[in-house]
This record gives C-alpha cells, structure tokens and sequence, in this order.
C-alpha cells in the first residue's frame, strides 16, 4: 500500500521514524518457563508484539496415521488472539495462520533431534496475545526457547528476523507502519549455530544487491537475538538454583 | 491401568483428604490461592486483563467497534463473550472448534455479565437504531491449573472496568470509561466427598463434582448461579455454598476495584431490582 | 428485557397472565413409550412445550477413546426443532443447546446405575418440537420418563421446573411473557427420592429469601411431577398389559 | 459374524418371502400401511403436520417471514426444504452435518414441491423487487420404521395445505391460506427379487434395491421420479411402479385434501403444462 | 422458468436452437487415459460440458467402519469447477453435488463385479471443469470410460443422457436454454448390455405417453453413446499398441 | 514394511543418484521437463489456462464480477486465489476442507500475483467507493506429478494474461483485456542431497527438502520468495537458486507472453520499485 502524504518512513538523517537506524532491532525482552502446564514456555516481547511459545512432548500422536515411524514429528499452531489486533480477529485458524503454522513447524523440526523419539509428536503452540508485524519471527524465536526449556534435545537454536525495503533504502525488523507502507517484507530464520536458512520468505521487490544487505542485516540479528535467547535459558536456570539452595539447606549447613 | 481407573485412585485420595479436613495443597476449604490481577497489558484492545489464581492464568481482551444494533432492542449496545481453551493451557485441551466445557465457560460468564445488567448497554448506543457499540470480550485461558470460572469471570471483570470506549479512534468524540452497573463476582466450590472446597486446583476439579459457580453484587444478592458437573448438591449444601460465596466475592471485589481504580463508582451503584 | 408499558405480569388479586397462582404449574401431561426404535420414550407437553424424548442404549461408544472403563456414560444432546419457536431456527446445534446438552446430561447421570454397564453409552434425545419457556425442565422431565421407559436401573427419577421472579414476586413455572420480562430464572432438577439438586441455574436477582422461597417452590413442584411421571409409566404397563391379555387368551380360556 | 454378512442373510430371508408372494409382515405387494395424518400440531409454526405410515413417524413444520427475493425471480416468493434424520428416530442416524441420504430426502421432498408448481410463489410476492414470502419446510423424521420418501412427501404436502400465510403477524393484512397450485402425491416401491414392493417396511428398506420414488398430480400426470440404490429397473418395472403408483397416489391424495380441508380446491386445479 | 419473451426453443421446422431434431444428440467427444496418476481417466466434451472423470482402485477404506466385507464399495464424488459456470461457484460440496455423488455411485456400483475386492473402495471422480446442461450424464457416461480405462472387472458400461420436454415436444438432450425454460428433465442411464435402468430422475410434466416417448429416446441415444465409449477405449488401446511397437523393436527386426 | 521406511529408501535412492549428477528421469539439475501452455479452455470463464509441466497438470480459471471494494481501498479491484488439490489428481490427495499444502500453494500463488503488483487494480475500479472488479483466480490440479508451485503459478499468470473483463456481461461497456503492470514468473529447486535440483518431479518432490521458490519479474528483480519443507539451505545456495532462477524464468516468460499475445505488452513495463 502507498503511505499517506507527508509520512516519511526514513528522516534526513537516516533514522526511522522510532528512531532507530536501518540495521537496529526494535527493543526485545524473553523469558522461559513462564506457564506451569506447558513441559517448556517462554513470553517474549518484541517492540509491542507479545507472544507466549508452549511446548508439550515428546507425546502419542493422534490421529496414528499422522505417526512417523522413524522420527518425532514436530506441529507448530501459530493463532492470533482475538484482541491482538486492531479490528477483533475472529477466533480460530485462517488461511494465513494456517500457512505459517506450517512454515514454523518446518522451520523447527531440523534442528529438533527428531530420531530419538520416533512415533511422537512435538507440539508448539503459539499464541500472539498482541501483533505489530514481525509476529511470525517474534513466534519462532520463543518457540525455540521454549522447546529448549522444555528440555528437548536440539543441535541448535533458532532465530528469526524480518529484514525489508521502506523508501529504498533496505532495513531490519519492520514496524507496523513499515510493513504497511514499505516495499517489500524479508522474513529469515537462521540455525545461528550452523548457518543454515530454515524460513525464508520475501514479498515486494530487491534487487540482487538489495537481496544481499538485507540477508547480512537479518544474519547480523539473527546471532544478536541467539544471544538473548541463551540468556533468556540462563536466567531461568540461574533462579531454579537459587531457589533450589533456599528450599534446600546447603550441604555445610547440614553438617554442622 | 487404564486412565479411568487411574483418575478413580486419584480421586479416592483427594477425596480421604478432604474427609480428613484437608487440601492437597494445604489450604482451608475455603480459602483462595493468591489472586493477581493486572490490566492494560495489551496496548491494541480497548480493555484487557491478566488474571492469575494460583498458577491458573488467563488474559481476557475487550474489542470494541460500532455496529448495527439488533432490532428488539435499537438504542441498546451490543456484547458477546467468547472462550478459547487453546492447547498451550493443557495438554487435555485440543484444538478444533469449541468444545462443550469451553462453551459453558464462555455463557457462564457471558450470562454473569450481561444478566446482571453490569454493562449499561444503553449508554453504548451512538445513534438509536442505527449505530451501537459492539464489545467483544475473549477469554484467552493460558495456563490452566483448576478454576476456570472464576479466574475467567473475574478477567472479563477487569477487562470491562479497566477499558475506554473508544470515541476517539472511529472519530465519535472523546473516549469514556465503560459504563458500568454492577460489580458481581463468582465464586466457585466444588464437592469433595463431605466437603464443600472453594476455587479447586487442578487435581481437585479433575475429580471434585458437583460443581457450584455462584455471583453476587456489591449488594450482596444473588446475580447468578450454574450448577455443573456430575452429581446433587442438598439444598443445605448450596446455602452454605452461597452463604461463604458472599464473603469471598466482597474481598475479591475491593481487590478488583482498587486494580481498575474503579472504588468510588463501585461504592455508589444503585440495588438491582 | 422491561415489559412493554400496560404489561401486567401479575393483577391486583396476585394472579398471573394465564390466572395461576405465584405457586402454581401450568398443565402438564405426558405419554411414555411413544416411539417404535428408541428403546424407551416420552412425549411431553407442558403449557405450550412439546418434548420428545427418546433413550437408546447400554450400547457401544463411539469414538472408543471417549469410553468409561469403570461405568457407563449418559450422552444427552438437547435439540430444538427449527419450527419450535417463533422466527425459525437454524438446524444443527448452537451454543446455547450445547451447553445445555452438556448440562442434562451431567443432571441425569447420577440418577443411572452406571457402575452395571461399564464401556457403554446411553444416549438421551430430546426434541423439542414447540417451545415456550422452560423447555430444559421439560426435557429433563421427559428425558427421565424415557430412561425408565427403556428400562434402564435407575436409583430414582429427575424432576425439574423454573422457578423465578416477576413483577418482585417469586413465581413458579415461568411462561412465555415472564420468562421475557421477569427479573430472574432458576431452573432447578431434583432427584425426589432423595432431594438430591441435579440442576442448578439462576440469572436475575435474588435475596437470600428470596431465592429460598423459589427453592421452596420447585422442590415441591418437583415432587407433584414426579408423580405425573410414576403415573405416565404406571399407564404405559397397564396398556401394555391389558394388550398382552387381549391378544393372548386367559388361562382359563384355553383350559376350557 | 460381521454385519455384513448378517444384512446378506435378511437379505436372503426377505427376497425369499417376496419370491413365494409373501411380505414379512402379511401385506400385499401394493399394500401401504395404516397412514395417519394430522395437521396443526405445532401452534407456533405456520402450518405443521404429523404424517405417520404404520410406525413411520415425521412432524412437518412450515414456517414463513417476509424477505428478499432472488434477484432473478423479483415477483415469486421463496421456498426451501430441509430434512434432518434425527438419531431419536433410528440407531443408525447419527449427530452431525446432514448426510448423503438426508440430503437425497430433503431434494426429493423439494422438487416434488418446487418443480411441480405446487405453491403459487408468485402469489407469494408482497412487494416485486423488495420483499416477498419465504417458506421454510422443516422435516423432522422422529420415528423411523421404513418409507421415508412418502412420509416425508405427505407431511410437507400436508403442512403446507394446512398453513396460514401469516399477513397478520407481520403487520400485512388479514392471514391468507398458502396459495396451491397441485396436489401431488408420491409413492414409493421397491425391488425384493421379482417383487415390486409398495411401502417399504423397515426391513425391506434395509435389503431391498433399487428404489423409485413416482409423484403423480390430481390429473394422474407424472410430475417427479427418483431412481435411488443400487441395482437398475427394467423398462416395464418402471411402466408398472407408475402404473399403480397412479392409483395408490390416488387414494393418498383423498385422505389428504380432506383431513386438511382442501377438498374442494383440489377438485378445481388447472391441469400442468 | 418461463423462457422470455420471443424466445423459441423449436422453430416452424422442428428444429431446436442449436438446429437440431428432436431427437438427436449434441457433439460428444471423449478421450481416455489422460491422467497420469489415476488408475483409469476419461476426458469428455458433450456440447459445452468438458468433464475429466478419474478412477482410483480397489484400494483400502478409510474409515474402516465404511468397508463392506463382502464387496467393494463404489464411491463417487461429483464435484464441479468454481469457474465452471456463470456466477463463480464457492469450491467445496454443495448439498446438490453430494446428491448427485450419492445417485451417480449407486449408478455404476450394479456394472462392477464388486465381490471380487471385498473390503475395498473403488473411487470414481468426476470434475466438471465447465458445465451446460446434462453435467450429471456426461459425468456417469466419462466415469463408465474412466472405471474400464482402470481395469476394473465390469459386466458392462453405463451410458447416459438426459431427454425432455420443451414447447410440449418431447426432446433429447437439452442444452441449457432448453433446461432453464423447458417444461421437464429426464435423467436416464441405462446399461446397455442389458437394458437394464440404473439412473432415473424427473421433474415437471409428464403424460405417460410423453414418458414412453422420451424413455424411447433416451435408450436409444444410450446405445449410441456405447458405440463411443466403446471407440474411446479402442483407441487407448491402439495408441498404446502403437506406442510400444515404436518403442520395442519388432521380433522380425530383432531377428534380422 | 511401514511407508516411513519406504520412503527412507526411496529417499536414499534419489539422493545417491543425485550425488552421481543424475536424475531418475535423466534431465538435467536445472532442467525443466516440456511445458505446455494453452488458454480459453473454458469459455465460461473470463480467463482460463491449461498448463502442463511434464505430466503434471493444472486448470486455472479466472472469473470476474463488480461488487463491493474494501473499505481501506475504495479504488482498487479485489482479487482472491483458491487452490484446490483434488483427489483425482493423486491418491495421497483428499477430500475435505483445504489442507495447510493446499493453502500454501495458493497464497504463494497469491502473494505472487498481488505484491508484485501484477494485475493493475486501480484499473479495476468501476466506481470509486461503490464497484469494483472482483477477480476469483481458481487453480485446479488435475494431475500431480511433482512441481505444483510453478504449474500453478505459471498458469494463474496464463489465465490473468488471456482474460478479459467482462463490462459487456454486466452491461457496463465493451470488454477490455486484464490490466497487467508485471509479468513475474516462478521456479522452484528443491534440495537433493548436495544438489539443487530444478523443477522436482513426483519421486524428488515426495523426498526432496527443503524446498526455495522464487519469483522474478520482466526486469529480473526478485518478487517473491518461500522457502518450505524441513531442512536449511546455506546463503550459497539461496544465491545459486536465485541466478539460475533468472534464467530459466526468462524462458518461461517468452513462452507465456507468446501463447496469450502479450509480447508487445510486456516489453514496455516500467521497472517495479
């Protein structure tokens, strides 16, 4: 969509209009193991799109014929809820959270040791309690914290940014306006650990050389936001021992 | 062994507990797990709410949109609830349409709204027989760990105290607070063998029933009532069920309007008819 | 709903639109074993309510995953027919039947013997053909006639009526108008034989003493159906017996 | 023993009888069951009919508002026909979406209506263009022990002759009776092995193939046909279904236009083009 | 409908719109073999129908319960294009296209010899890719094509066609304008070997003597659609021939 | 032996062959098997293309209508694209509601269209605010032999580029061709091992993974992309996707343009910005 006059996606000076420069993520915050039901959770806030990421299994698969003999299967339900827009969405899966249900779970199952538990299913839910573009990679980066919290092994992490094009010039992580009156969208999910691209999506229009910056840009991000999430991990296993010593009485103690 | 016999032994014990006078989690029979109550947490709706009892946590969401105004009642707005046990809650909770127990919910505390004339739906008519708000309150259950009713009823609650009307947005004026009646609060208690065990955890309302969810105002009448779940209550057992209902509603209803800032509206409501 | 202007719910010597008593229940009249296939049955009309209910089972559970390995389960589906009310009614099951399929059926399985026939499933229909207020009590009422119809062991019958409040006055058996303009609905089921409450519903406004004196109210009521119900199964038997003497000859005929 | 094969054996029992001239339950090949019609059951609906065929039972409701019309048809008014196979009236109905065979009833009961001209839709206009009558005909099958298709065909034929265009309650003018055109009437037979079988009971339903539907007018012209099951008729089966078809629709529509009073307009129809 | 004002559907010479005689058939060509991945496939043009009808078994049942243990079921589904006809027609069954699945599986189930795969589904589809009057003849008439393509052990074909009546004159095969403002439909399939009748649908008005006239045109238009079918099969199985002896060397060659 | 371990070893099978540079039908990695491109089959239809790549087969129809335009563009045509994986184009296909395969083939085919600004919907604008054209693109697979993403999107563009808008059918002047500002065409490569393997038929399309489908334009910009399936692709191999991509939509676009007439048309775009 054309931006209305007089709005200008980038200043004189190079800046957004929330000031950030063209290579600058919005303002991140996880944290695992929020939900009690769920075997691993993380909440994540991302500019002002927050996400709550559930893990449950390995578990039975049903319906059976869905089984894999060989290997875990990993479902991904990605579901917006109805007030996390600005018109109320409906309740239930739509055809666009259908697709990218779909391209999350494919996204993580490579880095999901899915041998190990052949006829299982891994399940990840995410639920967006509220949207401002860029929900699909804010998802896949706490699902991949959660399925770490929820102790499943993985040969890796994986972490997701948009990166696009507003007023040619090319940028990361798109806000809402961007993404609305921008030329293009470029979402990418990487295994940090190894490089790899495991989701990858572009709209709009690049040319090579565009193509190029703005994969640097969501690589560069992309290794940032690894280091949240392994902070995110740290943090919890740092307040499960605290909280384990204070429950506890520590060894010495006991013996004196 | 099988699952239903399993949940037979589970019940078995929760149940000599209780005839021993105890909870699983240690609790006295009526007495609540802390209760948190924020709102405002979801910038994009016009009220939200996120409700903890215990480790059972809901977010509720306000929507609101003018709309046509239904025939049989022109100058009246317009509400529904909505309530989605989705997945991520438990892993007993499927995906697919709406399943009975979450439609239940969804008309527990749709009725406990909307039957006790809390919403003052006539001051959300914009124009009579034309043009009405319409608010659309979800119910979004996140972690579920046993009493859904109230954890659900109390987050549509201050969803509704804490949300603006939003004039503004759809360029009708200045936004107002919701137009609010009433304050009714529900309070659920479940039957344990001999006892009557207020706001069950989750092993609790695995094997507890009969259930009785009962709302009352800050008149202290009586607002609403479901009975749920297999199995009688005597007439005895449901009085002294709405006889403590009406303490524990009071004290989670200061709660309720010092969180929203609501005090001074909830003190000077008019009795119900 | 308020009452259009000049709409007197109750006149100046305390009766009601129909000229009933605040206590007092509307015509009631029911035939058990209406139906060839179902295994038991009963049509009911109460005021303007027409029920049809009908019983098939102990039979087998279908989906198997929704068995009982220690006792039988009691399925009820509640269903009002697209011509049973005034502007017509959609087919198929809305929220409003659903929830109370889901709370007839949870009323009328502490009445089965459920222990005898574990695996199974009874299933109880209700139809509702003409609606006019009450008709849950009404199918509960029936449902219960149909149940013992089909000889299914019982440790008793479910009786069940509305009570409420019109006009500031407790009133029992709401019709049509009160059920529109009263201040409050309680329908309530028992078990007579033991005084057990099996259902349990109020919207409305209710004082302490208020809402015992309705309670008051349908528990007696229940206990005047309840005898309707004894005696609809009483004539079922007697027909069928006075039939078994008309089609076989006595005794002492054939020995003459 | 599957019961697949146990249906081969009823099969088998019921072909035999027909073979030796018999039916199970003593009736002549063109031999319908007692049928019982009564109409005006349901007060709220505008014309409504209990049909039953020895113990086949259906309850018809109609029931009309006004609406728009379909643009291609400015001045006629609309109807459509519904069945649901309740599961109170067999073991073998099930809860759920509407099925091949519900669906298949309802069309049939339709176009017997809708093709043959019955209902003058044109006097069914209350402003051309705007706002016409819309009839809905619910069948409801509560019993069900075999010949649905001329059960469900003399219900709705019975509902409609009985119904009251409500002008009244829509605030139009006095009430009206439903503007007829025809009196169709159908039967339905089978084939049990050589036999031709009118009235299908339950357990000739059950094994008996192919079916034919045949709905003849009150001037004895064929206005509707349906060929279902498996298994073909030949020609000269067709010519005698139609043949006493003719006769048996006959004597339906006798005890049709009498029972709804519609004796004397049935005798001064125009003949179909 | 009433046709419009002037329009005629038989002129002063007895021809139809299209010049036709009353009893003659619109131009059919069909083509079998031309899917790749079903068992057996025909595509079918009949006037403006283009029909491709696809064969797939015997194969498995699912669910199971719908398995037959002593005979293959024939399962056909009916589905027409959304851009098939005039106004775009929302994808998925309508209730008139699942009555016509239902007519046509039972139409071909008496032609299999369904004892010889018990348990199994012999899935027939039929898409009607544009549609002008007479879809559900064309369907039967490709799928008859399609099951023999497949291989599947018949007694026979099924041929189809409809015939009617228009301006009082009874005809065969009615093309659109003829459906939309004729007097009557006649659905008929017959299987030609036998005669026997195995579709039979009408609406409107008949005479018998009409009905016997169009019975008449009808089955002979039948036999005359065999021939084709017959053709169709013939020359799949000539250009199969042909192929393989331009692929493999003749004997004489390899002998040479 | 279950299918997973059958397809493990049919899985095996095509990667050795892949690692040896071969393929099981011997082409080369970025060869594409015969196209086929015809258009007008359906004259029901405003637009309608066959296209065959190898003997996978799709019909794509196109059908107009004015109706209502959104109310956030008042001035813009509406275009919606639906997918359907029919049954009887494979036997791994089902009935029901549309799987997450057959919506991602669709809204891929979709994006691919409508963000790269093919069709010009202000030119489909009949009233501002009022009417518009509405576009429903339908692909339908006939025959499923691997590669779907381009046979659909190929054909969606051949449909487009053969329709015309049907003022006259609507009575709002003469018909005139579909505006079209873009000629974008799709290739998609899967992952076979250590190769990248153009065009997948059937057996490489059942194991390849992961899978990269891109999109360029008359200018050889990029306009779409979809990575899908489990696995990752290096950023190497992302570039030698999108290089020779280039190329061979270049072929295919002189094709398209030629078969629908559009060759003149598509020599004169501006470049997209």
């Amino acid at each position: 969509m054309k931006p209305p006059p007089g709005l200008k996606l980038i200043d004189e000076n190079g800046r957004r209009m929330d000031g950030r420069r063209p290579d600058e993520l919005r303002k991140i915050t996880m944290k695992a193991g929020v939900l009690k039901r769920a075997d691993g959770s993380c909440y994540l806030e991302w500019g002002n799109n927050k996400v709550i990421a559930g893990v449950y299994g390995p578990r039975e698969v049903h319906p059976r014929h869905d089984q894999d003999a060989t290997q875990a299967i990993v479902r991904c339900r990605y579901s917006m809820s109805p007030f996390s827009v600005d018109d109320r969405k409906r309740p239930g899966p739509d055809r666009r959270s259908q697709e990218i249900s779909k391209l999350l779970g494919e996204a993580l199952s490579p880095v999901v040791l899915r041998q190990m538990f052949p006829r299982t299913a891994i399940d990840v839910f995410c639920e967006i309690l509220e949207a401002e573009a860029g929900t699909r990679c804010a998802a896949l980066t706490a699902a991949s914290v959660a399925l770490a919290d929820a102790g499943i092994p993985m040969k890796g992490m994986v972490a997701s940014v948009a990166a696009g094009k507003i007023d040619n010039t090319v940028v990361l992580d798109l806000r809402k306006e961007e993404d609305n009156f921008g030329d293009t969208d470029l979402p990418v999910a990487i295994i940090p650990k190894t490089g790899e691209i495991v989701l990858l999506q572009m709209d709009g229009h690049f040319t090579d050389d565009e193509f190029d910056v703005a994969m640097q840009y969501s690589i560069d991000a992309c290794h940032q936001i690894h280091g949240m999430q392994k902070q995110a991990l740290r943090e919890k296993y740092l307040d499960a021992a605290v909280e384990k010593r204070m429950s506890e009485p520590a060894e010495s103690e006991v013996m004196l | 062994m099988s699952d239903d016999i399993v949940s037979d032994i589970k019940r078995d014990y929760i149940v000599n507990l209780a005839k021993q006078g105890q909870r699983y989690d240690g609790r006295a029979f009526d007495e609540y797990r802390p209760i948190s109550i924020e709102t405002g947490l979801i910038s994009r709706a016009e009220g939200s709410a996120r409700v903890r009892i215990g480790d059972t946590e809901v977010v509720v969401g306000v929507k609101m949109a003018p709309g046509e105004p239904y025939p049989d009642t022109p100058a009246s707005g317009v509400m529904t609830t909505s309530a989605e046990l989705v997945p991520i809650a438990s892993p007993d909770f499927e995906t697919g349409p709406p399943r009975p127990a979450s439609i239940e919910l969804a008309r527990v505390v749709d009725r406990g709204i909307r039957e006790t004339d809390t919403i003052d739906l006539e001051k959300l008519c914009i124009k009579p027989g034309e043009k009405v708000w319409m608010s659309f309150i979800d119910i979004h259950v996140v972690d579920y760990d046993g009493n859904l009713f109230d954890a659900a009823s109390l987050g549509a609650m201050a969803a509704l105290l804490s949300a603006k009307v939003p004039y503004a947005r759809f360029e009708l004026g200045a936004d107002q607070p919701m137009p609010i009646n009433h304050y009714p609060v529900s309070t659920t208690a479940i039957k344990l063998g001999p006892a009557l065990v207020f706001d069950p955890g989750l092993m609790e309302d695995k094997v507890g029933r009969p259930r009785l969810t009962v709302a009352h105002d800050e008149h202290n009448a009586i607002r609403a009532m479901q009975k749920g779940l297999i199995g009688g209550f005597t007439l005895e057992e449901v009085k002294e069920i709405i006889a403590t209902s009406k303490v524990k509603a009071r004290e989670m209803r200061e709660q309720l309007v010092k969180v929203t800032g609501r005090e001074a509206d909830a003190r000077n409501t008019k009795p119900g008819h």
